[in-house]
């Protein structure tokens, strides 16, 4: 089945995230934020942007788009829901994820491959890599900066997905690029269906572009579709 | 129809979060040579709400649903000017 | 006293402007007519001091589709592929307030791309300030980089490389430049015409406030109280979000072609969406101010006509396609209104309040602009400025001139500026900052984009004919180290004060230098844009041309060369002309002698373009994995700064320290395999480029020997920790 | 040495000047089924001011050099909390 790439105005990384999940064996379609009937989807990706300018906070308009509500049919019935970068924030916005997206620790927008260790595999965005494993992917984003207090950190530290880290899979501060609580760059909920991540794996998918890395995390994906998480 | 009214809604991030723009310019105001603490930057949302209905219930459903992220900021309505 | 002056002159018109406008009229202008005039006619508009002279430019070749007059150049690319190219300078408002001024260039410089039907897919950016230690200059580098990034980022357009430069002369006078490339098939090509009588007027996009009109207030009727003033705001905002919403409904609209032309509203606002494409295509136009959506109440029709109110587009249609048009906007959920209808016979007819405000000749706007030849004269100062050299009666210490350039914040890692830019979206980004041209590919094609944007003040000081014309050299040279072939320039002219004679005798000897250039590499120039009152307290800045240059690698190389893939065993030449020893106006004499005079070599046509062909065939068949241009710092830097992208050191040999510090032009730095060494020099034996092969790569020190005093050995460590916190230091971070 | 003044500084963009953030809120509202118009989003910032000297001259030099940008903005300074 297809996957549904959500357009907001303002969202634009959704031509990259359709070239990118065709390359690793997907087919999607890009949808605009105002349809309401996702019945001939089975999985949906919120793409990178700037959703309704990111005016007054990010993500917090675009989450009473039309669409969103087949968006909480879809995880609610264990579908797989990714969002990138804004998209994330988006889905924190909703509620379909914990915490919230900051603006980065030194008030910059960061744009430049980081390193990513893999934490869990218990996701649709995860589930083909390696616990452990580091892998490089570009990070592109003012409010990339996550946020839980504590309880909401405690609960879901299992949820934990994917950690800032340097290249030899160390995680410290200093490989923290933002400032994100628990140094977390992608998170899921507890079913593992839905998941957020701040770096963007649809521009880690050649060689000639300087890495391949995200394409562990786009195959997982694509092959959650159609498997129902509950 | 009722008179249009003019509201003042400050919301504000919870102490408990960080908040790197206020910690910014703290440094800034510090570098610049004052003796200050605890500079904190929120927002303050002015609207004129027309049409009929209690207006502060209709603000507050605003901020719950929109101005304000329950998860993180705390909201203050100030009715009139 | 504004209630005596004569409006005309408050407006910035000269009396003689006026009685043209008379003239033309039969009559005096109403205040409606005054004010579409006076904005038209402007410096900024209508390039009334420049214009004499670009004509100069070569623009013709066969792979020309628009040359220079659009709102920007295209070129063929084949199988049906265009590329449409423009730049446009921002450095006043960017002084006033840096964010916002550097945000609407951005914005304005992507109207001009997708006016032309051409979807934008990268931006560059050539920004210029005065020295770091002052808080002045921090404040407005990194509120121009903020606002490039707020914008470029929001809009959805990738910001891929630039320049950033430190001189004192831009202290009071930031340099802030902007070039936008866009794509699109051969069949979407559209122009800022008005097409036939009948055709309707649709205003699109933001609604219209009384922004950049501070002008207009004399002829408003308000009086001039405070509050007056306050209504009319001469610091811009943008709004990327508009502008992204902009861009996606109008190349809907050309994708379904339903528009016949289509002009973007910047300087001169709706006076120029009216009255250039009705000249264009001949026709005249009734336009009706009561239609045009607005962001205040109560605005005059001069505030309507001369609003600089960004992110608007006017779009000319088929008066059977209006539903159509209006339909996709509303997908879009961008604003549009009919605001008006073109007519035979060149009349433009503005109404207002149901009155006509203004009846004119739509073509007299441009095309009856004034055209000035301004007094010209060689500065009395040169000849003293070319003898002022440097003698040397001893050699420096060549590591310490080398870190201390490697810290100067024009040569030092841009990172800090790049890294706050979106520079990969769309997944086109092959080579991106950091490196000398961008390469771009455009997928679906064997095809890849590569460009380059070049300046050096210093050098068009010291001689402008010669600074301009290497700066198209070096901008060639860029372009061909990725593999690919120029194919056009557009140029940005940032100079001082024309009235002054020595001011338009710089920018005459620029355009002369750029001219010739490009006729020798036969590359034509397909469009610019001039700056002119760049000056402080009645101190120019340098002569500052900025060149920008698109070439096409076609088939793109798998492996472009990179400053990043030298390794050790691989030898370091030096290809190009050898025993170059004028150090006038470089960096070195510049950093770590604070002088600057002298006059810089004068480039060589045929060596540049042997070196260019010979990088184009190096990059092709991957025969030089690392290659770096020699420019600001000369050989040592362009070495040090492959060394520093790879991680790896080098140890070469040299004769005179002057040659490593030197910048004459036509020369780079390549990193060979030792397996490729012989047809390396055959192919530059064939090209007549003399090679110097000076040393290999290995070890964890970049070594230059001469055998003598001279020799030095720092760490890469050392070198890398330097030059990438040349510029972060004096941010205050690390 | 003074007691640490509580001070609140309210930054607005001049009313002249486009508020793009305004003018996307005031729609969302709508969307959302209110009435509203002309919603402001501006800044409110608390800080601390510690140390000797006349306040309100120091937080106006605050404003002028740091706090507002008066190309584009004014401000309103409100001691004590
Ligand atoms: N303002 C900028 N924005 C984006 N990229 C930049 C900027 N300034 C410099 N760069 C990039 O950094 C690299 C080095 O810049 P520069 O030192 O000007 O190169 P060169 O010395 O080869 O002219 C180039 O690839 C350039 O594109
Ligand atoms: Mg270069």
């Amino acid at each position: 089945m297809t996957t549904a790439v959500v357009v907001f105005p303002g969202s634009n990384c959704e031509h990259d995230v359709v070239y990118a999940l065709e390359s690793v064996g997907g087919s999607a379609e890009l949808v605009w934020h105002r349809e309401t009937d996702l019945s001939a989807f089975d999985s949906v990706v919120l793409p990178g942007g700037f959703a309704h300018g990111d005016y007054l906070r990010t993500g917090a308009i675009a989450r009473f788009s039309p669409v969103m509500d087949e968006v909480a049919r879809l995880a609610a019935d264990g579908h797989p829901v990714l969002g990138i970068c804004n998209g994330f924030q988006i889905l924190c916005e909703a509620g379909l994820l914990p915490g919230v997206l900051l603006q980065n620790r030194d008030l910059t927008f960061i744009c430049r491959p980081v390193h990513l260790r893999v934490e869990s595999t218990a996701s649709i965005l995860t589930r083909s890599a390696t616990v452990g494993e580091v892998l490089e992917i570009p990070l592109n984003s003012y409010e990339g900066n996550y946020t839980a207090d504590d309880e909401t950190l405690a609960a879901s530290a299992d949820q934990i997905m994917l950690r800032y880290c340097a290249s030899d899979g160390t995680v410290a501060d200093a490989h923290n690029p933002n400032g994100s609580s628990d140094h977390i760059a992608a998170i899921a909920n507890r079913a593992g269906n839905v998941a957020g991540i701040m770096p963007h794996p649809e521009r880690a998918i050649e060689d000639l572009l300087g890495s391949s890395d995200g394409r562990i995390l786009l195959e997982s994906f694509v092959a959650s579709v159609g498997a129902v998480h509950a | 129809m009722t008179e249009p009214t003019k509201v003042t809604v400050v919301v504000r991030r919870r102490p408990s979060i960080a908040d790197p723009q206020g910690a910014t310019v703290t440094r800034a105001l510090r570098d610049l040579g004052y003796t200050v603490d605890g500079v904190r930057i929120d927002k303050i949302i002015t609207l004129t709400v027309d049409g009929a209905g209690d207006v502060t219930q209709q603000v507050t459903e605003m901020c719950e649903r929109l101005l304000a992220n329950p998860v993180m900021e705390d909201y203050e309505i100030r009715i009139g000017s | 006293m504004p209630e005596t002056a004569p409006l005309h002159r408050a407006l910035g018109m000269t009396d003689e402007e006026f009685e043209d406008v008379c003239d033309i009229l039969g009559r005096p202008p109403s205040n409606a007519e005054l004010a579409m005039y006076s904005v038209m006619w402007s410096e900024h508009c209508s390039y009334k001091s420049s214009r004499a002279h670009l004509g100069r430019f070569p623009t013709e070749a066969p792979w020309v589709v628009v040359g220079p007059g659009e709102n920007a150049g295209v070129v063929d690319l084949g199988d049906g592929w265009l590329a449409a190219l423009r730049i446009e300078s921002h450095n006043h408002p960017s002084f006033v307030e840096p964010y916002q001024g550097a945000a609407t260039g951005v914005g304005g410089i992507l109207r001009d791309v997708f006016t032309m039907g051409a979807r934008p897919i990268a931006l560059w950016d050539q920004i210029r300030f005065g020295s770091l230690d002052e808080p002045r200059n921090r404040y407005l580098f990194s509120g121009v980089v903020a606002g490039i990034a707020g914008y470029g980022n929001a809009v959805g357009v990738p910001t891929v490389g630039g320049e950033v430069v430190f001189e004192e002369c831009y202290s009071g006078n930031p340099l802030v430049n902007v070039m936008c490339l866009g794509i699109l098939r051969r069949d979407q090509l559209v122009l800022g015409t008005a097409g036939r009588p009948g055709s309707v007027a649709v205003l699109l996009g933001a609604s219209t406030g009384r922004d950049g009109i501070g002008g207009a207030s004399v002829l408003a009727s308000a009086s001039f109280d405070e509050e007056s003033g306050a209504k009319r705001p001469s610091v811009q905002v943008g709004d990327p979000f508009e502008e992204k919403k902009l861009i996606e409904a109008c190349l809907e609209l050309y994708q379904h072609g339903l528009v016949v032309g289509v002009q973007d509203l910047g300087a001169a606002g709706l006076s120029c969406a009216t009255s250039e494409p009705a000249a264009r295509a001949g026709m005249g136009m009734d336009v009706d101010l009561d239609r045009v959506h607005v962001r205040e109440a109560a605005m005059t029709a001069p505030e309507l006509l001369m609003s600089e109110s960004q992110e608007r587009m006017m779009a000319f249609v088929d008066p059977a396609k209006v539903d159509a048009v209006l339909a996709v906007a509303a997908k879009w959920e961008v604003d549009a209104s009919v605001v008006g209808e073109v007519k035979a016979g060149g009349t433009l007819t503005v109404r207002h309040d149901g009155k006509v405000v203004a009846e004119i000749p739509a073509a007299s706007l441009s095309e009856n602009a004034p055209v000035y030849h301004r007094p010209s004269g060689e500065p009395f100062w040169l000849e003293d400025l070319w003898t002022n050299t440097l003698e040397y009666l001893q050699s420096p210490d060549v590591g310490a001139a080398l870190l201390q350039m490697l810290d100067d914040p024009s040569i030092g890692d841009p990172s800090w500026a790049y890294e706050q830019y979106d520079h990969m979206l769309f997944l086109n980004t092959v080579v991106g900052p950091g490196h000398d041209g961008s390469l771009l590919r455009i997928k679906g094609t064997s095809k890849g984009l590569a460009v380059s944007t070049d300046g050096n003040g210093r050098h068009c000081y010291l001689d402008p004919r010669r600074g301009g014309a290497r700066l198209v050299f070096e901008a060639a040279l860029n372009v061909a180290m990725t593999g690919a072939r120029p194919l056009a320039v557009v140029d940005n002219l940032n100079f001082g004060n024309p009235e002054k004679s020595e001011v338009m005798w710089q920018l005459i000897e620029t355009i002369e230098g750029i001219s010739e250039a490009c006729e020798s590499l036969d590359i034509p120039v397909i469009g610019g844009n001039v700056s002119l009152y760049n000056e402080t307290d009645g101190q120019d800045i340098y002569p500052t041309p900025v060149v920008g240059l698109l070439g096409m690698a076609d088939p793109i190389p798998e492996s472009p060369p990179r400053l990043d893939r030298a390794t050790a065993g691989m030898e370091v030449w030096m290809l190009g002309p050898r025993h170059s020893r004028n150090l006038a106006g470089s960096a070195f004499e510049k950093v770590v002698k604070g002088h600057v005079g002298g006059r810089p070599d004068a480039p060589d046509a045929t060596m540049a373009r042997a070196v260019m062909e010979l990088a184009t065939t190096l990059a092709a068949d991957d025969l030089a994995p690392a290659m770096h241009d020699i420019s600001d710092g000369g050989f040592a830097v362009a070495l040090a700064e492959i060394c520093i992208a790879s991680g790896i050191g080098a140890t070469v040999a040299f004769t005179s320290w002057i040659g490593l510090f030197a910048e004459n032009p036509h020369r780079f730095v390549a990193a060979v395999r030792p397996e490729d060494a012989d047809r390396v020099a055959a192919l530059a034996d064939d090209a007549g480029v003399s090679v110097s092969r000076l040393g290999t790569f290995g070890g964890e020190a970049l070594v230059l020997d001469n055998q003598g005093p001279e020799a030095t050995s720092i760490s890469v460590a050392d070198l890398a920790d330097t030059w990438r916190n040349a510029i972060r230091r004096r941010m205050h971070v690390s």
